[in-house]
């Protein structure tokens, strides 16, 4: 049975009084997956929104251990403490990999891929808002078509954001999950079946970030559930190869009746005023991965 | 707060506290304010819905009938008011006063 | 010269990538430790080795530990592992005028026709290791068979050290055809002088 | 006659590398190929495949995930080993100011390898030499048995001062070059070496965020402590890398008591005592100038050789201290500080002048990318300069041995 609000461990492994955003959607997602991990895991973090959250030297606002990594090392670094858990044989703790879409699908593609192909004991998370939000907005590769960012300031980035799971399920991996702080219970039965996998698994959750989309503060987790009540983000996963949608989107499978895309992007400001075709290519877009979703749901049921 | 100027270590390494930023309730503009009357939770004086607890991004909202905010460190995003059922919540605006009192200390770790 | 005082003889290997002309130099230097030589080192021609292509390797064996690394410029030694690189690679470039030459190849020293005094010593070292089946990837080998040659043509090392080279660098079955092999090509060593 | 040490063998440096790994019972060792550095890992594949060695082994993707393995692997408890060339080291270079500022013990092997462009995979110290300033420490080494004991030295001072080592060892000219060496016994090793204890946390039990954000300033920790800014702990970095230079020395001396050898500390002589000319280097080249020495000594040159173990820390002392007699310095770099001649020249320079010593000091590129470099060039090196000193010309430009423009 799925967790709900009530069955949810009341232990905290983030401090009130941390440095995120007022309305980082980064804490919701945090204070989840540790609960999951029932606070016994490594973290290790590049440079992103995360590490500004987990606070500055010599205090810190996550009860949990964390090692700082370069930015395109998180990976190669969740490797080696993997490895060195193994040879001390414990088994008891999870590590832990948590970056943003910068340090996941861009600068630490490469070592998420050489350590997804290695079938590294690494709990890979990306935390994806969409852009650069830690340097100030800067596009990455999962910035959607139209976002307007510091870096595609005029028009709005040129490029659908790319597919980061079907990139990583390429590597054969027992789990991947998507996830969405919209939804604290999905995202912690996930955290707790990835939890009892070996090997390499993965999470990519998505992050709304009042900022860097442009909505108001108060409005992150209804972000959250727009996405997926609209498609644009699916909530699915990957066990041993086996495609299953989740919670909010198996709902809207079944019931055929998601809103539209319009709905979620009117709300950020950083897509401007998009014109007819953007909006109408963004809408197809979301239209292809959501049907392809549904028919190999129904395939692999 | 003392201060003394015996740190030993050879590295970087922090310890979690509480207010690791500072007061960032000092952050907030507008102040979340619950109403016992349409508080599910305080009307039952029981655990639940607790959708305010379960979404605050800054884990400043107890689980509790009714729900605490610590306002030390609640940054006043509003969420809390934006996903509870019975719209009990509101954001009221500060009093200026109350801005002007609060301390600016850059790192003011109160366990 | 200081340089003459240390008593050292430079030999200089030939071969193709694939043959092992870059483990039998080594081979030789470890035997020729186990000899007695206190400075041994050996080398491959530095860089990229590719199948087929010429090689070369060079051990350098002294009486007194060796402190330098240089590459080896005139050595008092070549030893060939295929015949047809005598011309092909210039085998005997720097070589001295009293130096040794150590082919494999059917041909008799004096078939060669090489002059200048060199120290000629021949070995069909390619029959022995088909007599044998000596094989490597499924390849004829001759490069340990050749150290037979060399303890057959010169004074540095006997079957001896040989024998206790291989049984160090290889697996116990290994070592014994390998043993056999350079036995085999020691007796089997025509030199002339 | 026959030898009967049976400890010896002979082996390439890569091979002694790998050996002192072993020895060294490391824990996690992180693979990535580059040539003349590959030898080293397969070694230590093979020896972790079929049980020789009990550690993890990692093929990562990388170089720069080769020393991220390495830091996660030491941050967490655990012995680590990796070794790189040129191209490799270089894009290792953010995760090697990480290791030193994360102050983690890790040994790291370099086969020094000319830098590119153009391609190049022979032998100079540049590589090396372009990661001084990135906190390692880095030792040079003459021959393999120096290889081998140099990296067992590594691991006591790195283990000792908190600062990762960069063991250097000249591509090709030791790596793949088989000599004699001795390999100690297992016990022996364990006898010298202490077993890994780590000093960060990583343990739920007691969460601590390794590495955070520092700011510029000292700022207030929970009980009130001032704790460290930036600066702080890049100025306790600095006094490790000066208690490196006792370390260094110290580790050599725990080792000759153990083994019976040593290798000078932080730098080593031959037939200095008397030498009015001193040819300086680091490396195989320093073994080769011993060579030149003997040669210009027999045309009755009093000459000697100073060869330098340790670059970083620099023994800035100790060579004003060998060098207090000399008259003439002859300098060889196998690396270039662009715009500024040959660095261990420059580094001398700064140190002899700081420390009032006087003698002249000239400076020869040599050896780049491969370059073959005979005792009797040194020699040839070594009468220019002091026909040059001898005519009181002055300061004498940087010359390229066997440049043939």
């Amino acid at each position: 049975m799925a967790t709900n609000t009530l069955n949810l461990p009341e232990q905290e492994y983030m401090l009130p009084g941390n440095r995120a955003c007022a309305g980082c959607s980064v804490g919701i997602v945090f204070r989840h997956m540790s609960k999951a991990l029932d606070g016994k895991a490594i973290f290790v973090v590049p440079a992103s929104c995360f590490t500004v959250l987990c606070g500055m030297y010599p205090t810190a606002s996550v009860q949990v251990p964390v090692m700082n990594s370069v930015f395109p090392g998180t990976a190669a670094c969740a490797s080696g403490i993997a490895a060195s858990l193994k040879k001390q044989g414990r088994d008891d703790l999870t590590v832990v990999a948590m970056a943003g879409d910068g340090g996941t699908a861009d600068i630490g593609m490469q070592g998420l891929s050489g350590a997804a192909e290695r079938n590294a004991n690494v709990f890979f998370v990306c935390y994806d808002n969409e852009a650069y939000m830690n340097t100030g907005t800067q596009r990455s590769s999962l910035t959607p078509l139209g976002a307007k960012t510091t870096t595609t300031p005029a028009k709005g980035k040129m490029q659908f954001a790319k597919d980061l799971p079907a990139i990583v399920e390429a590597h054969d991996i027992p789990y991947i999950a998507t996830a969405s702080p919209g939804y604290p219970g999905d995202l912690y039965d996930k955290v707790c079946t990835a939890r009892g996998i070996s090997g390499t698994r993965f999470m990519h959750i998505n992050a709304p970030c009042p900022p860097g989309w442009q909505f108001p503060t108060a409005e992150t987790v209804a972000m959250a559930q727009l996405a997926v009540e609209t498609g644009a983000f699916i909530l699915f996963e990957i066990m041993d190869g086996k495609f299953q949608l989740t919670g909010k989107s198996l709902a809207l499978a079944d019931k055929d009746n998601r809103q539209p895309v319009r709905k979620f992007i009117e709300l950020q400001s950083r897509f401007g005023v998009l014109d007819e075709e953007t909006l109408a290519r963004l809408q197809e877009r979301v239209d292809e991965r959501w049907r392809k979703a549904v028919a190999r749901h129904r395939a692999e049921e | 707060m003392g201060q003394t100027r015996h740190c030993k270590q050879k590295t970087a390494m922090s310890w979690p506290c509480v207010g690791e930023a500072g007061r960032t309730g000092d952050w907030r503009t507008l102040r979340p304010v619950v109403d016992p009357e349409k508080c599910v939770a305080a009307r039952k004086g029981k655990i639940v819905c607790m959708q305010c607890w379960m979404f605050c991004p800054d884990n400043v909202i107890s689980r509790t009938a009714p729900p605490e905010i610590d306002m030390e460190y609640c940054k006043g995003c509003g969420v809390c008011v934006q996903v509870c059922p019975s719209q009990a919540i509101e954001m009221r605006p500060e009093h200026a006063e109350d801005v002007a009192a609060s301390t600016k200390e850059e790192a003011s770790c109160d366990r | 010269m200081a340089m003459n005082q240390i008593e050292q003889i430079e030999i200089r290997w030939h071969g193709r990538g694939g043959q092992g002309a870059v483990t039998s130099a080594n081979l030789l230097a470890e035997a020729a430790y186990y000899a007695g030589f206190k400075g041994v080192t050996s080398a491959p021609a530095f860089g990229a080795e590719r199948r087929g292509a010429p090689v070369t390797a060079s051990t350098r064996l002294a009486s007194a530990p060796l402190r330098h690394f240089s590459q080896v410029e005139a050595p008092d030694m070549v030893i060939i592992l295929e015949g047809s690189l005598l011309t092909t690679a210039n085998a005997t470039e720097g070589l001295a005028p009293n130096g040794h030459v150590i082919v494999n190849t059917r041909l008799a020293p004096e078939e060669l026709g090489l002059s200048n005094g060199y120290q000629v010593a021949t070995v069909d070292a390619d029959r022995i290791a088909e007599e044998i089946n000596l094989r490597a990837a499924g390849v004829i080998m001759v490069n340990t068979a050749m150290l037979g040659a060399v303890a057959r043509a010169t004074e540095l090392i006997t079957l001896d050290h040989i024998n206790r080279t291989l049984r160090h660098a290889f697996s116990p079955k290994a070592a014994e055809k390998n043993i056999e092999a350079a036995r085999l090509t020691f007796e089997a060593t025509r030199c002339a002088s | 006659m026959t030898v009967d040490t049976q400890s010896v063998s002979v082996i390439t440096g890569n091979r002694a590398a790998a050996e002192a790994a072993r020895l060294a019972r490391v824990d996690v060792v992180a693979a990535y190929p580059i040539t003349p550095q590959s030898p080293v890992v397969e070694t230590l594949s093979k020896y972790i495949e079929t049980g020789v060695l009990d550690a993890e082994f990692i093929t990562v993707e990388s170089e720069h995930s080769a020393m991220g393995v390495c830091i996660g692997a030491a941050t967490s408890g655990s012995r680590v080993f990796t070794a790189s060339s040129a191209n490799g080291l270089a894009y290792m270079c953010e995760q090697l100011s990480w290791a030193a500022g994360s102050r983690l013990p890790i040994v790291m092997g370099c086969a020094n390898r000319a830098m590119s462009a153009p391609w190049s995979v022979l032998n100079d110290q540049q590589d090396a030499m372009s990661q001084r300033d990135q906190g390692w420490i880095q030792l040079y080494c003459r021959n393999n048995q120096e290889i081998l004991d140099t990296f067992l030295q590594g691991f006591r001072i790195a283990e000792q001062v908190k600062l990762p080592v960069m063991v250097c060892y000249d591509g090709f000219i030791l790596s793949h070059t088989v000599m004699p060496v001795d390999i100690p016994e297992q016990e022996q090793v364990d006898a010298y070496l202490p077993p890994y204890s780590v000093h960060t946390i990583l343990d739920p039990e007691e969460p601590r965020n390794v590495n955070p954000v520092t700011l510029a300033n000292p700022r207030l920790n929970g009980d009130g402590v001032l704790c460290h800014g930036y600066m702080e702990f890049r100025y306790l970095m600095e006094q490790a890398h000066k208690e490196a230079l006792d370390m260094i020395v110290v580790a050599d001396e725990e080792f000759e008591a153990c083994f019976g050898r040593r290798w000078g500390g932080l730098l080593w002589s031959y037939q200095l005592e008397d030498a009015e000319v001193v040819l300086l280097a680091a490396g195989s080249l320093a073994g080769e100038a011993t060579i030149s020495a003997d040669m210009l000594r027999s045309e009755g040159i009093r000459a000697g050789v100073l060869g330098l173990r340790a670059y970083r820390p620099f023994p800035a002392a100790a060579v004003a201290d060998a060098l207090k007699e000399a008259g003439l310095v002859v300098v060889f770099d196998k690396s270039l500080s662009y715009g500024y001649d040959g660095p261990i020249r420059r580094d001398v320079q700064a140190a002899l002048f700081e420390h009032r010593v006087m003698p002249e000091v000239h400076g020869y590129i040599a050896g780049l990318g491969g370059r073959d470099i005979k005792a009797r060039e040194l020699v040839d090196a070594a009468r220019d300069s002091i026909t040059w000193a001898e005519q009181g010309k002055g300061p004498k430009p940087t010359d390229w041995i066997n440049l043939q423009l």
